[in-house]
């Protein structure tokens, strides 16, 4: 008699229709695609770089200095000659690889950091001071001071900047578990006798998971926007590398005579981040699980 | 009592720093009843629900389920012993895992304590629950967000019942809906314990509810059991201040001399728990010894007993 | 007592004088650029002196029907219908009119103090604000009516409580001033929404019964609004009794608690467990999404009385009875 | 409230001391020859090994480690190499700068992101609203030193309205300094500000919804104070939460506004003196940058047991 | 390229007695303030302390030395009257002029003198090449000085016209080593230091009560015109910012700009560029001590595979701002210019190439070629196009970056590197030519220059001299110890109206000269 009766009971039908899929939901939002597509653009752009601006980007041709943009170069010409636009496509390499290789070595430090630390207090207390003790204090100093010492090169900036990143993305992860581990769904789990092991697998790195992607893509953001800043003011990759930070400090004395020695790098520098915080936005609304947020 | 206790706990207590959230709680829960746990908030009744499953620890006090001594467990033995014992959360929102499928959510139970031979043994148990609760079996593979509060009720007890256990403890099972869904949940519990015999200490604030689910009572104020006893004496001759006042609060009651309130002032905060009698306070009929010496319990025949200084005169 | 009394309609008697009377009230929220209704075709009145309950679940509309009486609907909201405060029309008042009469006219008490209580300003600023801005008084007059209020509501030492701040008083202490705060400017109408919900049994006692001796001592119009059957009977006099946006049922508290004739009604009554120890009956099913409104007779899809004439929705009057919203009303008495 | 603040105060001790122990570590450890950098070019190899035992720099390291935390308790900081002047004298010269390039544009961020928050809260959804909140994710992609150019570019170099770099102390007249400093704080503030005004929105979005807001229109407040008094009241906290944050991010960011703004600052005072290597100007700037930030937050938690009283300082 | 003084000056030479080759406008009187961007500024205007001939500025206007260079870089007396050697040149006498005083009112006196000097001798760079060669100073009487010296040497007067050797009141100079920097300065020059703020900038009154010598301008020598009542030294490190506040007004001055900012300069109306020529020489020094580099035959390789022309345009850009000239000294103005030992400067020799890369040890080796960050024109960009040169001979260089401080480190290193990428000012003395120092990176120890630079300081007759450093010049391009690829000039823009302005690269500071423009 119970079933059928529950049955009636429980009759109305299951509510929402079936929720779409992340990807059904990535797709229709216009800013995940667009920033999204932007952020492959410049990637592609990297990669075939050689192709599509074939040549060596630092060669300097001092003949053509000062050329406007135009047919020949699209970008114009800098002080020595050299192409801009050739600069700006090799440019991207620089700029996305050190943001790549700085995310993910940071957020993926800061995950298995941030899991322990929510987890285990003695590990938080030590962790936390040593956090607390660098984010007291400026990251572009402290990579100022590592640049003197490990000289100018693209490793030194990305050490650098995973160290100063590190900070803000193991407080990031640190928070959410923290969150989630009072999570009531973290008691039933244990009611239910769940191992620890499993808990952290299905409970808490999922649900952190989406936080550590959001923060990702802002790590990135701040990764290429920090290789920018520690290059323009010389103490990133040397000058004898080439990247958008690197391009505008010397460009910086042009401007009123060859503004699109600035504007181009800037510009191309601004597009890359603007795309990866609309994407860390749009990904911080599409993978909110109650969909139910207002903005 | 006849029925042998399935769960007894003696002098359970447990503090939070400096703040007794549970004081000397003794619980003899028989098996195949329904215990009820009443109190208002702050009263402790939640902290001894965990107390009981081992979730947090007690500061002092002894918890047997059945034969087994349960402070003495540790590890992956505790962990095995959950099989035994499930637990019922208020807010079936927060208590699942809103990234797993209702699918996974039952079926997960059964394979970490090894019920069931293979997966898809498992999932026909899970639709067997499902189907046991009310919820068709389409619901295997959606998300907890698809359903109502009142569907995720019955998904969360499918949960509980899917390692069969002995006891189930319910906290506040129905305080986050609606009326008319609350009624089908508790009708769903008495029958599922009826049809399982499961053993179920039920927590709540409303004395309604707990008069209509448990066969035994106990009341909780600030940490402490103030009366027990079966449901017919707590609600027919309540004997202690607390409950009588509690019981004439409740809206719909008869009021008498044109008043709702028996008691004066506010819960005391469990930071400060008074001395003595720690509903004194409040007690419409305090008396000096109330604030020196702590009442104990006095026996009042079928099993009802009331901690208060009244009962000795 | 307030100022605008004077525009009440002429030939009221001060004892039958209808403080608040709503006529096909109506709310429609804007959802995905389409106005969806959420309320429909409320009507009711509440006289000087007198508790009206408006009862329901949760996302009958009930809420927002007393929003809409406040003047405070969501952004974007659309009011439909006619609703007159002592006797003049509002709907049409500019907003500044209309919020003139919040607080002088009609006073609010809301569920959950904690957070209707600004969290960061001291209660006494929270008061006399209300004070000075309504009836004009200054700082120190308007503290020493506040202390007053306090003293009113049973608030022991009110003027340091005046100095604090909310989170450091308790729920009951909390609802106290949240009554002083609504009765503060002396307001004919005072709406109440599900003030008790928050509290604890005991505590919701003591304020329901300080709100029954405000009621008397302030004269005022209550709307009071519950999803508790049981409290409705104990305190109020009337009762109107709302499902998925529409109102079912109008009838005396007696009536609706004991005796009523909306399916619904009953199946909330059965739905709650009495003294007795006999199956509760539920009502199947769940209510429906805000909104999202069955055709014909809404509750149809969870009556057991439903038939197809059901399909046809059933107006509140001319019905086969007066003020149930029902084809098929229950008729015989139940206890 | 003392108690606190003394506590508060040993607190911030080790959190500075990690950046000390690591900066020192890094410029010791580091290649480079401060006498070299110091007597240039042509400086003999006997007068470089003088120089460098006048330093001190022939020590072992363990040795000129724990000279220095003794001078640090000592508040002798040692003297710069560069300078040939205590650290103690020559970092206020540039601190002064920093902190007042940074305190000025904490401000303007904070003003900017407030009122620009609360105006698109107030117009939810509406152009102004969307306006507001396209203009914010622009304001926190750009680069700043690049806005820096531009801004320089069009408001000094082409309209000549602001001085186009260099620094005027607000001793030389309040005007000249604000002209002086508005471009470079614009500069430093506009991503803090842009993030203000996102923060700002939402806050002021979630407090709209809040009961008491209702509670305060519901007793017939005018809608003005119901905003201006009582929910920027709360909406504002979270804001000043981020003010510490954006007052580190500020401070670091500085480097390269006076870079560009030809300011003379601790950032750029610290970059020159890295590529220097003048140990003890570095720590000595490090330490002031860290205990800078470390009152500023200091001051903006107090600041926020002042707003809201449910955090109250023990 | 040449740009020669746009007016010349007739009514201002009248005031000072004496004709002028460059002064100001005819309409010239003193007054108004002349505001200079400068790039850099020293912690102390002591120039004791510092090598840096930048950080010289302030005393350049506030201090005068015995001797004062002039535009043929030959040292002319300034506080001295005369000088004369002894016989066997070992002793060298200095009268001084009479009737000077210290800007703080205290007569110039020889003990003043030596007091300065004997610091100049403990100080880094000239002071040490002053102290080598002197054994003693004294002083006679009160407006004698006599200097005893090691043994017969010429150099002294160059030495002494240096701003490092400028003479302070004994007074001020208490007890103070040659490291331990004075606050102020007190000395005879024509204006006076009223602030100095390390941060900003310098603030120079003119001194009323100077006495200037009446021979014409000449360098930084001869009269002194103080024209401007104020000088300002404003501290702008960023050259776009010299620039630009130099075109919005800000600035009368604008010190060492880029050259590639020229062409605005000239289109911008108000201000022009001035074009300060054979400011320096670019050039590589090689290790000859260890490595591949000590293989003569490599070095001369190298040199006949360069084509200079390539490499200069590369790092100056533009064609108007150098010059392919051999000489190690880049003035052709001065005395020692010369181009001994040097034919077909700067065109390569392919089968010279050949012939002396099959005579050396080398096989491909890498060889270390140290650049500075900071100089990523002049290190890097010559040094990139001439790796590019010789890696067509398969001679294979490997470009370091570094930055200053370690570049400095390491080239000390004779082990760390085999050549780095360097430049050369135009000295007063040969002597004085760092790179032919035996301790100088680089190391260039070959006897047979030893020989001829021992004998080029002993030998006091300037013509003889002269043929001494020829032979030095000629050794130098035969074992090529460096290479220099061309000479770079230099640029600085004034307001329009700033008059007496310089355009040699001797006597860079000498704003006592320069007239503001009218009001």
């Amino acid at each position: 008699m119970t079933a059928a009766d529950t049955q009636a009971e429980a009759r109305e039908a299951i509510r929402a229709p079936r929720a779409p899929s992340f990807l059904q939901r990535f797709v229709r939002n216009p800013t995940a695609v667009l920033s999204f597509a932007l952020l492959v653009a410049f990637a592609l752009m990297a990669i075939f770089a050689p192709l599509i601006a074939p040549g060596d980007p630092m060669r300097v041709n001092p003949v053509v200095r000062f050329t406007p943009p135009g047919a020949e170069y699209f970008f114009g010409t800098d002080n020595l000659g050299r192409d801009v636009f050739r600069i700006v496509v090799h440019g991207s390499r620089t700029t996305l690889l050190v943001g790549l290789v700085v995310t993910v070595i940071s957020m993926g430090l800061a995950t298995i950091l941030g899991l322990l630390s929510g987890f285990y207090r003695a590990v938080d207390v030590i962790l936390m001071r040593f956090v607390d003790g660098l984010m007291a204090f400026p990251g572009i100093v402290l990579a100022t001071a590592a640049a003197g010492f490990l000289g100018p090169a693209i490793s030194t900036v990305i050490i650098s900047l995973t160290i100063v990143l590190i900070s803000p993305s193991l407080r990031v992860v640190r928070g959410q578990v923290l969150v989630v581990r009072e999570a009531q769904m973290i008691e039933a789990a244990r009611a239910t006798g769940v191992p620890t092991g499993r808990i952290f697998r299905r409970y808490i790195l999922p649900a952190v998971m989406s936080p550590i992607l959001v923060q990702a893509s802002f790590i990135f953001s701040a990764a290429v926007l920090g290789e920018a800043a520690l290059s323009f003011i010389g103490v990133g990759i040397g000058p004898t590398d080439i990247s958008w930070g690197n391009a505008l400090t010397e460009a910086r004395n042009y401007i009123s005579q060859a503004p699109w020695i600035v504007i181009f790098p800037g510009l191309a520098l601004m597009l890359t981040i603007l795309a990866l915080n609309l994407l860390g936005d749009s990904l911080r609304d599409l993978l909110d699980p109650r969909l139910a947020r207002r903005r | 009592m006849s029925a042998p206790a399935l769960l007894e706990t003696k002098g359970l207590t447990k503090s939070f720093g400096n703040v007794k959230a549970v004081r000397d709680v003794d619980l003899s829960i028989p098996r195949g009843s329904t215990f009820g746990l009443v109190g208002e908030s702050g009263s402790g009744k939640s902290t001894v629900a965990r107390l009981v499953l081992r979730l947090i620890e007690p500061t002092s006090g002894e918890i047997r389920f059945g034969e087994t001594d349960l402070r003495a467990l540790k590890g992956d033995k505790l962990r095995r012993q959950r099989r035994k014992m499930q637990m019922i959360f208020q807010d079936p929102f927060g208590s699942l895992n809103l990234r797993m499928t209702v699918g996974e959510t039952l079926t997960e139970p059964q394979s970490v304590h090894g019920l069931g031979r293979n997966d898809a043994e498992r999932r026909a148990r899970g639709e067997a629950l499902l189907a046991e609760v009310g919820l068709p079996a389409a619901a295997m593979d959606r998300f907890p967000h698809e359903f109502s509060g009142g569907q995720r009720q019955r998904i969360a007890i499918a949960r509980a019942l899917a390692t069969e256990p002995e006891l189930i403890v319910a906290d506040e099972p129905v305080s986050a809906l609606d009326v008319s869904v609350q009624a089908q949940i508790l009708n769903l519990m008495r029958d599922m314990q009826a049809e399982h015999g499961t053993t179920m200490l039920f927590i709540s604030h409303d004395l309604r509810v707990v008069q209509y689910m448990c066969d035994q009572i106990a009341v909780m104020y600030l940490g402490e059991i103030m009366e027990r006893g079966p449901r017919h004496r707590i609600y027919e001759m309540p004997q202690h201040p607390y409950t009588q006042a509690l019981l004439s609060s409740v809206p719909g009651s008869p009021k008498e001399d044109g008043k709702r309130a028996k008691l004066k002032g506010e819960i005391p905060s469990a930071h400060s728990v008074p001395s003595g009698c720690a509903f004194r306070t409040r007690c419409p009929h305090a008396f000096d010894r109330c604030k020196v010496e702590v009442p104990v319990m006095h026996q009042l025949g079928e099993g009802q007993e009331a901690a208060c200084h009244l009962l000795d005169r | 007592m307030s100022p605008l009394d004077m525009t009440a309609a002429p030939g009221a008697g001060t004892e039958t004088k209808v403080v608040l009377e709503a006529e096909n009230l109506g709310v429609a929220l804007p959802i995905d650029g389409k106005y969806v209704p959420i309320t429909t075709d409320v009507s009711f009145s509440v006289r000087r002196g007198e508790a009206v309950a408006l009862v329901g679940e949760s996302g009958c509309g009930k809420s927002m029907t007393a929003s809409a009486i406040m003047g405070l609907p969501p952004r974007g909201a659309k009011v439909t219908g006619r609703l007159r405060i002592n006797g003049r029309d509002v709907l049409d008042l500019s907003p500044k009119r209309r919020r003139a009469l919040c607080g002088s006219e009609i006073g609010f008490i809301f569920q959950e103090p904690m957070t209707a209580l600004h969290p960061t300003l001291r209660i006494g600023r929270q008061m006399t604000d209300t004070l000075c801005h309504n009836l004009g008084l200054s700082r120190s007059a308007a503290m020493t009516r506040a202390a007053e209020l306090l003293d009113l509501v049973g608030i022991p030492r009110p003027k340091d409580i005046l100095k604090g701040y909310v989170h450091q008083l308790s729920g009951g202490m909390r609802q106290r001033v949240m009554i002083a705060l609504a009765l503060s400017c002396d307001p004919s109408l005072v709406i109440a929404d599900e003030p008790t919900t928050a509290l604890d049994v005991t505590i919701q006692a003591q304020v329901l019964d300080l709100m029954e001796k405000m009621r008397r001592e302030f004269d005022v119009a209550m709307l009071f609004i519950t999803h508790d059957l049981e409290v409705v009977g104990d305190f109020c006099d009337r009762a109107v009794v709302m499902y998925a946006g529409d109102v079912v049922e109008t009838a005396t508290a007696a009536e609706v608690t004991r005796a009523p004739h909306h399916p619904y009604t009953r199946g909330l009554i059965d739905a709650v467990p009495g003294t007795g120890l006999e199956r509760l009956v539920p009502i199947g099913g769940s209510v429906p999404q805000i909104g999202a409104w069955p055709e014909g007779c809404r509750f149809a899809p969870r009556c057991s009385r439903a038939t197809e004439k059901c399909a046809i929705r059933p107006p509140l009057e001319g019905a086969p009875m007066p003020d149930v919203r029902c084809w098929h009303p229950l008729t015989e008495e139940r206890t | 409230m003392l108690r606190y603040l003394a506590k508060r105060f040993l607190l911030i001790l080790p959190t500075i001391f990690v950046p000390l122990i690591m900066v020192f570590l890094l410029l010791r450890l580091a290649p480079g020859d401060p006498a070299g950098m110091m007597l240039g070019d042509q400086a003999t190899a006997d007068q470089l090994a003088a120089l460098r035992a006048e330093l001190g720099l022939d020590q072992p390291l363990p040795v000129q480690f724990l000279l220095w935390l003794k001078g640090i308790f000592t508040l002798d900081l040692g003297n710069s190499i560069f300078f040939r002047e205590p650290v103690m004298e020559v970092i206020p010269r540039y601190a002064g700068v920093t902190i007042l390039l940074t305190l000025v544009a904490l401000t303007l961020a904070i003003v900017i992101g407030v009122v620009m928050g609360v105006i698109s809260a107030l117009n939810r959804n509406n152009p102004v609203d969307r306006g507001v909140v396209t203009s914010a994710v622009l304001g926190i992609s750009l680069p700043e030193f690049w806005f820096a150019l531009l801004l320089i570019f069009l408001f000094s170099v082409t309209l000549r309205w602001f001085p186009v770099s260099g620094w005027t102390p607000p001793s030389a007249g309040l005007i000249a300094f604000g002209a002086s400093i508005f471009l470079p704080a614009l500069a430093l503030g506009i991503r803090q500000s842009a993030l203000m005004t996102r923060m700002m929105r939402s806050s002021m979005l979630d407090v709209m919804d809040e009961p008491y807001i209702t509670t305060a229109r519901a007793q017939g407040l005018p809608e003005r104070k119901v905003i201006g008094s009582y929910a920027m009241r709360t909406a504002s906290i979270p804001v000043l939460t981020v003010a510490g944050l954006a007052a580190g991010y500020m401070l670091g960011g500085a480097v390269a506004i006076e870079i560009v703004f030809a300011l003379p600052g601790l950032g750029r005072m610290l970059v020159e003196a890295v590529a220097r290597r003048d140990y003890p100007l570095v720590e000595g700037g490090v330490l002031t940058i860290s205990l800078v930030l470390a009152v500023l937050n200091l001051v903006i938690d107090l600041l926020y047991a002042v707003l809201d009283p449910r955090i109250r300082y023990q | 390229m040449r740009h020669s003084m746009t007016r010349l000056g007739t009514k201002a030479a009248l005031l000072a007695g004496a004709a002028m080759i460059a002064g100001a406008a005819a309409a010239q009187e003193q007054g108004g303030t002349l505001t200079v961007g400068i790039s850099q500024m020293p912690p102390q205007p002591d120039p004791v302390v510092t090598t840096f001939g930048i950080n010289w500025m302030t005393a350049a206007v506030v201090c005068e030395g015995l001797f004062a260079v002039d535009n043929s870089w030959t040292p002319q007396p300034m506080l001295a009257e005369s000088f004369e050697y002894s016989d066997d040149g070992t002793l060298l006498t200095i009268t001084l002029r009479d009737g000077l005083t210290f800007q703080s009112g205290e007569p110039l006196t020889s003990a003043d003198v030596v007091a300065s000097l004997e610091r100049f001798r403990a100080a880094a760079g000239i002071g040490a090449s002053f102290a080598a060669v002197t054994e003693s100073i004294s002083a006679p009487d009160d407006m004698t000085v006599e200097i005893q010296l090691t043994g017969p040497t010429p150099i002294v007067p160059g030495l002494l016209a240096g701003t490092q050797a400028v003479i302070m009141s004994a007074s001020s100079i208490g007890d103070a080593s040659a490291t331990e920097a004075l606050s102020g300065l007190d000395c005879t020059g024509p204006y006076t230091l009223t602030d100095y703020r390390a941060d900003q900038g310098v603030t120079l009154t003119r001194w009323e009560d100077y006495q200037p010598r009446e021979e014409e301008s000449s360098g930084e020598a001869g009269m002194k015109h103080a024209w401007a009542d104020e000088i300002m030294l404003r501290l702008m490190p960023e050259p776009s910012v010299r620039r630009d506040s130099l075109v919005t007004g800000e600035i009368d001055v604008a010190m060492e700009l880029p050259t590639d900012f020229y062409e605005q300069l000239e289109s911008a109306p108000g201000v022009q560029p001035v074009i300060v020529a054979n400011n320096q020489s670019l050039t590589a020094v090689f290790n000859t001590q260890e490595g591949v580099m000590a293989d003569v035959n490599l070095r001369r390789a190298i040199y006949h595979a360069l084509e200079m022309e390539p490499i200069m345009l590369a790092s100056v850009g533009n064609p108007e701002f150098y010059e392919i000239d051999g000489s190690w000294i880049p003035d052709p103005n001065s005395f020692w210019y010369t181009t001994a030992g040097i034919d077909e400067f700067g065109q390569p020799d392919p089968a010279k190439v050949e012939e002396y890369l099959a005579a050396s040890d080398y096989n491909g080796e890498p060889i270390r070629w140290l650049v500075a960050s900071e100089q990523y024109q002049k290190h890097f960009l010559t040094a990139v196009t001439v790796a590019q040169q010789l890696g067509d001979y398969g001679i294979n260089v490997e470009i370091q970056e570094n930055p200053m401080a370690n570049y400095i480190q390491m080239r000390a290193d004779p082990t760390q590197m085999d050549a780095f990428s360097s430049f050369l000012p135009t000295y007063i003395d040969p002597t004085s030519i760092a790179y032919l120092n035996p301790t100088y990176p680089g190391f260039w120890t070959d006897p047979e220059k030893m020989e001829l630079m021992a004998q080029l300081a002993e030998t006091i007759d300037p013509d003889e001299r002269k043929a001494i450093f020829e032979e030095v010049h000629a050794l130098a391009y035969d074992q090529f110890p460096f290479i220099k690829y061309g000479t770079e000039a230099n640029m600085y823009g004034v307001r329009e109206g700033v008059e007496g302005y310089t355009t040699t690269a001797v006597g860079g500071y000498t704003f006592y000269n320069y007239a503001p423009p009218a009001e």
